[in-house]
Protein backbone atom coordinates (compact mmCIF):
# COMPACT_ATOMS: atom_id res chain seq x y z
CA UNK A 1 0.00 0.00 0.00
CA UNK A 2 1.65 3.41 -0.88
CA UNK A 3 0.16 6.66 0.09
CA UNK A 4 1.07 10.37 0.03
CA UNK A 5 -0.40 12.35 2.65
CA UNK A 6 -0.43 15.91 3.91
CA UNK A 7 -0.79 15.60 7.72
CA UNK A 8 1.02 13.88 10.09
CA UNK A 9 1.98 10.14 9.29
CA UNK A 10 0.58 7.72 12.39
CA UNK A 11 3.42 5.31 12.76
CA UNK A 12 1.30 3.01 14.94
CA UNK A 13 -1.40 2.98 12.52
CA UNK A 14 1.23 1.76 10.37
CA UNK A 15 2.45 -1.18 12.82
CA UNK A 16 -0.95 -2.32 13.40
CA UNK A 17 -1.26 -2.44 9.08
CA UNK A 18 1.61 -4.47 8.20
CA UNK A 19 1.17 -6.80 11.86
CA UNK A 20 -0.21 -10.05 11.11
CA UNK A 21 0.35 -13.69 12.35
CA UNK A 22 1.72 -15.09 9.35
CA UNK A 23 4.86 -12.51 9.97
CA UNK A 24 7.55 -12.90 12.90
CA UNK A 25 9.57 -9.84 11.59
CA UNK A 26 8.61 -6.18 10.94
CA UNK A 27 10.84 -3.66 9.50
CA UNK A 28 9.72 0.38 9.75
CA UNK A 29 12.02 2.85 8.34
CA UNK A 30 10.84 6.48 9.52
CA UNK A 31 12.73 9.25 8.17
CA UNK A 32 12.36 12.76 9.98
CA UNK A 33 13.66 16.31 9.55
CA UNK A 34 17.30 16.85 10.68
CA UNK A 35 17.45 20.39 12.44
CA UNK A 36 20.73 20.88 10.61
CA UNK A 37 22.03 20.79 6.86
CA UNK A 38 25.73 20.86 6.26
CA UNK A 39 25.93 22.51 9.75
CA UNK A 40 23.61 25.30 8.81
CA UNK A 41 20.67 25.40 10.77
CA UNK A 42 16.88 24.01 9.70
CA UNK A 43 13.99 24.90 11.04
CA UNK A 44 11.76 22.69 8.65
CA UNK A 45 11.38 21.21 5.62
CA UNK A 46 9.07 21.91 2.47
CA UNK A 47 8.17 18.92 0.57
CA UNK A 48 6.56 18.67 -3.19
CA UNK A 49 5.76 16.10 -5.54
CA UNK A 50 4.60 15.08 -9.30
CA UNK A 51 1.61 13.43 -7.11
CA UNK A 52 0.11 11.08 -9.58
CA UNK A 53 3.70 9.79 -11.13
CA UNK A 54 4.87 9.64 -6.90
CA UNK A 55 2.52 7.43 -6.63
CA UNK A 56 2.90 5.71 -9.96
CA UNK A 57 6.64 4.85 -8.55
CA UNK A 58 5.84 4.23 -5.26
CA UNK A 59 3.57 1.09 -6.36
CA UNK A 60 5.98 0.03 -9.08
CA UNK A 61 9.01 -0.32 -6.10
CA UNK A 62 6.03 -1.79 -3.82
CA UNK A 63 5.63 -4.41 -6.56
CA UNK A 64 9.16 -5.13 -7.69
CA UNK A 65 10.24 -5.34 -3.48
CA UNK A 66 7.43 -8.10 -3.73
CA UNK A 67 8.63 -9.54 -6.59
CA UNK A 68 12.00 -9.83 -4.99
CA UNK A 69 10.96 -11.03 -1.44
CA UNK A 70 8.72 -12.66 -0.10
CA UNK A 71 6.78 -10.24 1.84
CA UNK A 72 3.42 -9.90 3.62
CA UNK A 73 2.44 -6.31 4.13
CA UNK A 74 4.03 -3.05 2.51
CA UNK A 75 3.24 0.32 3.54
CA UNK A 76 4.90 3.31 2.24
CA UNK A 77 3.55 6.60 3.04
CA UNK A 78 5.30 10.09 2.18
CA UNK A 79 3.87 13.53 3.62
CA UNK A 80 4.20 16.48 1.94
CA UNK A 81 4.67 20.38 2.57
CA UNK A 82 5.70 22.11 5.72
CA UNK A 83 7.29 19.44 7.94
CA UNK A 84 8.88 20.54 11.23
CA UNK A 85 11.94 18.99 12.97
CA UNK A 86 11.53 15.31 14.43
CA UNK A 87 8.63 14.72 12.83
CA UNK A 88 8.38 12.16 9.86
CA UNK A 89 8.61 12.84 6.45
CA UNK A 90 8.57 9.51 5.41
CA UNK A 91 7.61 5.53 6.59
CA UNK A 92 8.45 2.68 5.00
CA UNK A 93 7.06 -0.86 6.60
CA UNK A 94 7.42 -4.22 5.76
CA UNK A 95 6.72 -7.57 7.70
CA UNK A 96 7.89 -11.41 6.84
CA UNK A 97 8.20 -14.08 7.73
CA UNK A 98 12.03 -13.71 8.55
CA UNK A 99 13.98 -10.66 9.56
CA UNK A 100 16.45 -10.83 6.90
CA UNK A 101 13.22 -10.50 4.14
CA UNK A 102 12.45 -7.59 6.18
CA UNK A 103 15.31 -5.63 6.11
CA UNK A 104 16.47 -5.70 3.04
CA UNK A 105 13.05 -4.87 1.25
CA UNK A 106 12.76 -1.97 4.00
CA UNK A 107 15.92 -0.58 2.73
CA UNK A 108 15.51 -1.07 -1.03
CA UNK A 109 12.19 0.72 -0.86
CA UNK A 110 13.89 3.79 0.75
CA UNK A 111 17.03 3.65 -1.12
CA UNK A 112 14.75 3.69 -4.33
CA UNK A 113 12.20 6.20 -2.97
CA UNK A 114 15.07 8.75 -2.81
CA UNK A 115 16.26 7.54 -5.89
CA UNK A 116 13.56 7.57 -8.26
CA UNK A 117 10.52 8.96 -6.97
CA UNK A 118 9.13 12.70 -7.82
CA UNK A 119 9.41 14.21 -4.15
CA UNK A 120 11.39 17.65 -3.87
CA UNK A 121 12.61 19.34 -0.44
CA UNK A 122 13.34 22.78 0.16
CA UNK A 123 15.32 23.19 3.63
CA UNK A 124 13.90 26.82 5.23
CA UNK A 125 17.40 27.90 7.02
CA UNK A 126 16.98 29.44 10.79
CA UNK A 127 18.55 32.51 8.93
CA UNK A 128 15.49 32.55 7.16
CA UNK A 129 16.65 31.97 3.60
CA UNK A 130 15.50 29.02 1.71
CA UNK A 131 16.79 26.28 -0.72
CA UNK A 132 15.88 23.58 -2.83
CA UNK A 133 17.66 20.66 -1.42
CA UNK A 134 20.03 19.35 -4.47
CA UNK A 135 22.56 16.84 -5.46
CA UNK A 136 23.72 17.28 -8.90
CA UNK A 137 25.50 14.30 -8.00
CA UNK A 138 22.47 11.88 -7.60
CA UNK A 139 20.45 11.64 -10.92
CA UNK A 140 23.55 10.82 -12.91
CA UNK A 141 23.96 7.71 -11.09
CA UNK A 142 20.56 6.83 -11.16
CA UNK A 143 19.18 4.22 -13.94
CA UNK A 144 16.96 6.27 -16.30
CA UNK A 145 18.77 9.34 -15.95
CA UNK A 146 19.60 11.06 -19.78
CA UNK A 147 22.65 10.37 -21.16
CA UNK B 1 2.33 19.33 -32.45
CA UNK B 2 1.41 20.49 -28.80
CA UNK B 3 2.91 19.16 -25.42
CA UNK B 4 1.96 20.01 -21.92
CA UNK B 5 4.98 21.07 -19.90
CA UNK B 6 5.72 20.51 -15.96
CA UNK B 7 8.43 21.99 -14.41
CA UNK B 8 9.57 20.70 -10.87
CA UNK B 9 11.45 22.50 -8.08
CA UNK B 10 14.68 24.33 -9.42
CA UNK B 11 13.57 23.57 -12.76
CA UNK B 12 10.28 25.71 -12.46
CA UNK B 13 12.26 28.06 -10.43
CA UNK B 14 14.93 28.75 -13.37
CA UNK B 15 11.86 28.62 -16.21
CA UNK B 16 9.91 30.80 -14.12
CA UNK B 17 6.34 28.89 -14.60
CA UNK B 18 4.88 25.61 -13.46
CA UNK B 19 2.89 24.36 -16.62
CA UNK B 20 2.32 25.27 -19.69
CA UNK B 21 1.26 23.84 -23.27
CA UNK B 22 3.81 24.33 -25.69
CA UNK B 23 4.17 23.97 -29.53
CA UNK B 24 7.24 21.74 -30.54
CA UNK B 25 8.30 20.77 -33.88
CA UNK B 26 7.15 17.05 -35.42
CA UNK B 27 9.95 14.97 -34.60
CA UNK B 28 11.18 16.17 -31.21
CA UNK B 29 12.72 13.71 -28.80
CA UNK B 30 12.74 14.03 -25.03
CA UNK B 31 16.48 15.84 -25.18
CA UNK B 32 14.99 18.87 -27.06
CA UNK B 33 13.05 19.90 -24.30
CA UNK B 34 16.12 20.83 -22.54
CA UNK B 35 17.37 22.91 -25.25
CA UNK B 36 13.85 24.62 -25.23
CA UNK B 37 14.53 25.50 -21.76
CA UNK B 38 18.30 26.50 -22.18
CA UNK B 39 17.46 28.96 -24.95
CA UNK B 40 14.74 30.67 -22.78
CA UNK B 41 17.30 30.70 -19.82
CA UNK B 42 21.27 29.65 -20.21
CA UNK B 43 21.59 28.62 -16.23
CA UNK B 44 19.55 25.23 -17.54
CA UNK B 45 23.09 24.32 -18.91
CA UNK B 46 24.40 23.25 -14.86
CA UNK B 47 21.04 20.96 -15.04
CA UNK B 48 21.57 19.57 -18.10
CA UNK B 49 22.80 16.32 -17.00
CA UNK B 50 21.51 16.28 -13.79
CA UNK B 51 17.54 16.19 -14.85
CA UNK B 52 15.44 12.74 -15.77
CA UNK B 53 12.47 13.51 -18.28
CA UNK B 54 9.01 11.91 -17.79
CA UNK B 55 7.12 11.22 -20.47
CA UNK B 56 2.96 10.48 -19.39
CA UNK B 57 5.02 9.83 -16.04
CA UNK B 58 7.19 7.33 -17.04
CA UNK B 59 10.97 8.03 -17.23
CA UNK B 60 12.35 8.17 -20.53
CA UNK B 61 16.21 8.23 -22.16
CA UNK B 62 17.41 10.96 -24.36
CA UNK B 63 16.11 10.17 -27.43
CA UNK B 64 12.64 8.57 -26.81
CA UNK B 65 10.07 10.55 -29.38
CA UNK B 66 7.77 12.71 -28.37
CA UNK B 67 4.01 12.44 -29.36
CA UNK B 68 1.28 14.95 -29.79
CA UNK B 69 -0.71 15.40 -26.62
CA UNK B 70 2.54 14.23 -24.50
CA UNK B 71 2.69 15.08 -20.77
CA UNK B 72 6.12 16.08 -20.23
CA UNK B 73 7.62 16.92 -17.21
CA UNK B 74 11.12 18.12 -16.46
CA UNK B 75 12.19 15.88 -13.32
CA UNK B 76 15.64 17.40 -10.54
CA UNK B 77 17.33 15.55 -8.64
CA UNK B 78 14.61 14.20 -6.79
CA UNK B 79 15.35 14.57 -2.42
CA UNK B 80 11.88 12.83 -1.26
CA UNK B 81 12.33 10.67 1.64
CA UNK C 1 18.49 1.92 26.87
CA UNK C 2 18.05 -1.62 26.93
CA UNK C 3 15.02 -3.58 28.94
CA UNK C 4 13.60 -6.76 29.89
CA UNK C 5 8.97 -6.71 29.79
CA UNK C 6 6.64 -8.62 31.38
CA UNK C 7 3.71 -6.66 29.91
CA UNK C 8 2.93 -5.50 25.91
CA UNK C 9 5.64 -3.85 24.38
CA UNK C 10 4.81 -0.37 23.40
CA UNK C 11 5.78 0.78 19.81
CA UNK C 12 4.69 4.02 19.43
CA UNK C 13 6.51 5.40 22.66
CA UNK C 14 10.14 3.58 21.82
CA UNK C 15 9.68 5.41 18.38
CA UNK C 16 8.98 8.63 20.29
CA UNK C 17 12.07 7.90 22.58
CA UNK C 18 14.39 7.37 19.52
CA UNK C 19 13.21 10.48 18.06
CA UNK C 20 15.22 13.61 18.14
CA UNK C 21 15.96 16.99 16.07
CA UNK C 22 19.65 15.86 15.08
CA UNK C 23 18.38 12.37 13.99
CA UNK C 24 16.82 11.63 9.90
CA UNK C 25 16.58 8.76 10.23
CA UNK C 26 15.00 5.80 12.68
CA UNK C 27 15.05 2.54 12.12
CA UNK C 28 12.91 -0.34 14.29
CA UNK C 29 12.82 -3.81 13.85
CA UNK C 30 9.42 -5.85 15.37
CA UNK C 31 9.98 -9.45 16.29
CA UNK C 32 6.56 -10.43 16.10
CA UNK C 33 5.05 -14.30 17.15
CA UNK C 34 4.63 -16.21 13.86
CA UNK C 35 1.24 -18.65 14.03
CA UNK C 36 3.45 -21.29 12.26
CA UNK C 37 7.01 -23.04 13.18
CA UNK C 38 8.31 -25.55 10.15
CA UNK C 39 5.03 -26.02 8.99
CA UNK C 40 2.99 -26.99 12.63
CA UNK C 41 0.40 -24.62 14.04
CA UNK C 42 1.63 -22.66 16.73
CA UNK C 43 -0.64 -20.63 19.47
CA UNK C 44 2.01 -18.59 21.59
CA UNK C 45 5.42 -18.57 22.92
CA UNK C 46 6.64 -18.67 25.95
CA UNK C 47 9.69 -16.58 26.57
CA UNK C 48 12.40 -17.14 29.99
CA UNK C 49 15.31 -15.62 30.67
CA UNK C 50 18.32 -15.74 33.20
CA UNK C 51 17.46 -11.70 33.34
CA UNK C 52 20.87 -10.15 34.68
CA UNK C 53 22.94 -11.26 32.41
CA UNK C 54 20.94 -11.07 29.74
CA UNK C 55 20.36 -7.20 30.82
CA UNK C 56 24.37 -7.34 31.06
CA UNK C 57 24.78 -8.20 27.10
CA UNK C 58 22.37 -6.30 25.96
CA UNK C 59 23.91 -3.44 27.26
CA UNK C 60 27.04 -4.52 26.17
CA UNK C 61 25.60 -4.89 22.37
CA UNK C 62 24.10 -1.40 22.91
CA UNK C 63 27.75 0.13 23.98
CA UNK C 64 29.54 -2.43 20.77
CA UNK C 65 26.59 -0.90 18.59
CA UNK C 66 27.69 2.84 19.90
CA UNK C 67 30.98 1.98 19.41
CA UNK C 68 30.60 1.08 15.81
CA UNK C 69 28.12 3.57 14.54
CA UNK C 70 27.22 7.47 15.22
CA UNK C 71 23.77 6.53 17.04
CA UNK C 72 21.77 8.95 18.65
CA UNK C 73 19.43 7.11 20.50
CA UNK C 74 19.04 3.22 21.06
CA UNK C 75 16.32 1.00 22.57
CA UNK C 76 16.44 -2.53 22.63
CA UNK C 77 13.10 -4.48 24.33
CA UNK C 78 12.75 -7.88 25.30
CA UNK C 79 9.65 -9.11 26.02
CA UNK C 80 9.14 -12.69 28.80
CA UNK C 81 6.08 -14.71 29.86
CA UNK C 82 3.56 -15.59 27.24
CA UNK C 83 3.31 -13.41 24.16
CA UNK C 84 0.29 -14.49 22.16
CA UNK C 85 0.30 -14.25 17.77
CA UNK C 86 0.84 -11.17 15.92
CA UNK C 87 2.44 -9.90 19.61
CA UNK C 88 5.89 -8.52 20.07
CA UNK C 89 8.72 -10.03 21.63
CA UNK C 90 11.40 -7.82 21.04
CA UNK C 91 12.02 -4.35 19.44
CA UNK C 92 14.93 -3.02 18.39
CA UNK C 93 15.33 1.14 17.51
CA UNK C 94 18.02 3.21 16.76
CA UNK C 95 17.98 6.88 15.02
CA UNK C 96 20.76 8.70 13.15
CA UNK C 97 21.97 11.21 11.30
CA UNK C 98 21.42 9.05 8.15
CA UNK C 99 19.86 6.15 7.41
CA UNK C 100 23.17 4.01 6.57
CA UNK C 101 24.39 3.77 10.25
CA UNK C 102 20.73 3.48 11.63
CA UNK C 103 19.84 0.23 9.14
CA UNK C 104 23.14 -1.24 10.41
CA UNK C 105 22.93 -1.20 14.24
CA UNK C 106 19.72 -2.11 13.93
CA UNK C 107 20.28 -5.71 11.93
CA UNK C 108 23.23 -5.71 14.31
CA UNK C 109 21.58 -5.41 17.29
CA UNK C 110 18.63 -7.94 16.54
CA UNK C 111 21.65 -10.21 15.20
CA UNK C 112 23.45 -10.39 17.93
CA UNK C 113 20.89 -10.31 20.57
CA UNK C 114 19.81 -13.81 18.87
CA UNK C 115 23.40 -15.07 18.95
CA UNK C 116 24.01 -14.50 22.42
CA UNK C 117 21.72 -12.67 24.46
CA UNK C 118 20.26 -15.76 27.27
CA UNK C 119 16.90 -15.75 26.60
CA UNK C 120 15.04 -18.84 25.04
CA UNK C 121 11.47 -19.27 23.51
CA UNK C 122 9.42 -22.36 23.78
CA UNK C 123 6.88 -23.23 21.34
CA UNK C 124 2.96 -23.78 22.47
CA UNK C 125 1.19 -25.97 19.49
CA UNK C 126 -2.15 -25.58 18.50
CA UNK C 127 -2.09 -29.56 18.99
CA UNK C 128 -1.03 -29.11 22.53
CA UNK C 129 2.31 -29.45 23.11
CA UNK C 130 5.13 -27.55 23.65
CA UNK C 131 8.94 -27.50 22.76
CA UNK C 132 12.15 -25.61 23.26
CA UNK C 133 12.84 -23.93 19.96
CA UNK C 134 16.21 -25.01 19.73
CA UNK C 135 18.91 -25.05 16.79
CA UNK C 136 21.89 -27.08 17.89
CA UNK C 137 23.88 -25.39 14.86
CA UNK C 138 23.12 -22.03 16.40
CA UNK C 139 25.36 -21.92 19.26
CA UNK C 140 28.40 -23.98 17.74
CA UNK C 141 29.07 -20.93 14.66
CA UNK C 142 29.25 -18.29 17.87
CA UNK C 143 32.07 -17.00 19.23
CA UNK C 144 32.18 -17.86 22.37
CA UNK C 145 30.87 -21.32 22.23
CA UNK C 146 32.94 -24.28 23.97
CA UNK C 147 35.03 -26.20 21.56
CA UNK D 1 34.88 -25.64 46.26
CA UNK D 2 31.86 -24.48 45.83
CA UNK D 3 29.80 -22.98 42.67
CA UNK D 4 25.85 -21.81 41.89
CA UNK D 5 24.90 -23.66 38.99
CA UNK D 6 21.87 -22.78 37.11
CA UNK D 7 20.33 -24.09 34.45
CA UNK D 8 18.09 -22.93 31.96
CA UNK D 9 15.74 -24.36 28.75
CA UNK D 10 16.66 -27.51 27.60
CA UNK D 11 19.31 -28.21 29.98
CA UNK D 12 17.16 -27.43 33.13
CA UNK D 13 14.88 -29.71 31.79
CA UNK D 14 17.40 -32.52 31.36
CA UNK D 15 19.17 -32.07 34.57
CA UNK D 16 15.29 -31.86 36.48
CA UNK D 17 16.75 -28.56 38.81
CA UNK D 18 16.93 -25.01 37.88
CA UNK D 19 19.65 -23.66 40.43
CA UNK D 20 21.51 -26.23 42.77
CA UNK D 21 25.05 -25.22 44.74
CA UNK D 22 27.79 -27.72 44.12
CA UNK D 23 30.63 -29.24 45.60
CA UNK D 24 33.06 -29.47 42.76
CA UNK D 25 36.81 -30.22 43.55
CA UNK D 26 39.58 -27.73 43.34
CA UNK D 27 40.73 -27.17 39.93
CA UNK D 28 37.53 -27.59 38.20
CA UNK D 29 37.47 -25.69 34.48
CA UNK D 30 34.01 -24.87 32.38
CA UNK D 31 33.81 -27.74 30.65
CA UNK D 32 34.08 -30.37 33.76
CA UNK D 33 30.76 -28.76 35.06
CA UNK D 34 29.09 -30.62 31.90
CA UNK D 35 30.70 -33.90 32.71
CA UNK D 36 29.17 -33.82 35.83
CA UNK D 37 25.71 -32.79 34.19
CA UNK D 38 26.35 -35.79 31.84
CA UNK D 39 27.57 -38.71 34.65
CA UNK D 40 23.88 -37.69 35.95
CA UNK D 41 21.69 -37.66 32.59
CA UNK D 42 23.78 -38.83 29.61
CA UNK D 43 21.39 -37.34 27.01
CA UNK D 44 23.64 -34.37 27.68
CA UNK D 45 25.81 -35.63 25.38
CA UNK D 46 23.94 -34.69 22.67
CA UNK D 47 24.04 -30.47 23.72
CA UNK D 48 27.86 -30.81 24.54
CA UNK D 49 28.93 -29.25 21.77
CA UNK D 50 26.05 -26.90 21.49
CA UNK D 51 25.67 -24.74 25.40
CA UNK D 52 27.90 -22.42 26.65
CA UNK D 53 28.71 -21.34 30.29
CA UNK D 54 29.05 -18.36 31.42
CA UNK D 55 30.38 -17.40 34.64
CA UNK D 56 29.63 -14.92 36.77
CA UNK D 57 27.56 -13.13 33.57
CA UNK D 58 30.25 -14.00 31.52
CA UNK D 59 30.74 -16.28 28.82
CA UNK D 60 33.86 -18.20 29.28
CA UNK D 61 35.96 -20.75 27.30
CA UNK D 62 35.73 -24.73 27.76
CA UNK D 63 39.27 -24.48 30.15
CA UNK D 64 38.17 -21.41 32.00
CA UNK D 65 38.94 -22.01 35.55
CA UNK D 66 36.28 -22.19 38.24
CA UNK D 67 36.81 -20.54 41.69
CA UNK D 68 34.90 -21.27 45.11
CA UNK D 69 31.93 -19.11 44.77
CA UNK D 70 31.45 -18.86 41.08
CA UNK D 71 28.14 -18.55 39.59
CA UNK D 72 28.01 -20.79 36.46
CA UNK D 73 25.17 -20.97 34.06
CA UNK D 74 24.94 -23.62 31.49
CA UNK D 75 23.22 -21.79 28.58
CA UNK D 76 21.79 -24.09 25.78
CA UNK D 77 21.44 -22.45 22.23
CA UNK D 78 19.52 -18.86 22.85
CA UNK D 79 16.07 -18.45 20.93
CA UNK D 80 15.61 -14.57 22.11
CA UNK D 81 13.50 -12.15 19.52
Amino acid sequence: MVEITHSTIDVQSIVGTVTNSESGAIDVFIGTTRNNSDGRGVLSLMYEAYEPMALKIMAELEDEARSRWNLHRVVVVHRLGVVEAAEASVVVAVSSAHRKEAFDACRFLIDRLKRDVPIWKKERFVDGSEKWSVSKATNQESTGALK
Amino acid sequence: MKITLRLFSVARDLAGFREQTMEIPAGSRAANILEILQDRNPKFAEWQHAVRIAVNQEYVSNDHPLHDGDDVAVIPPVSGG
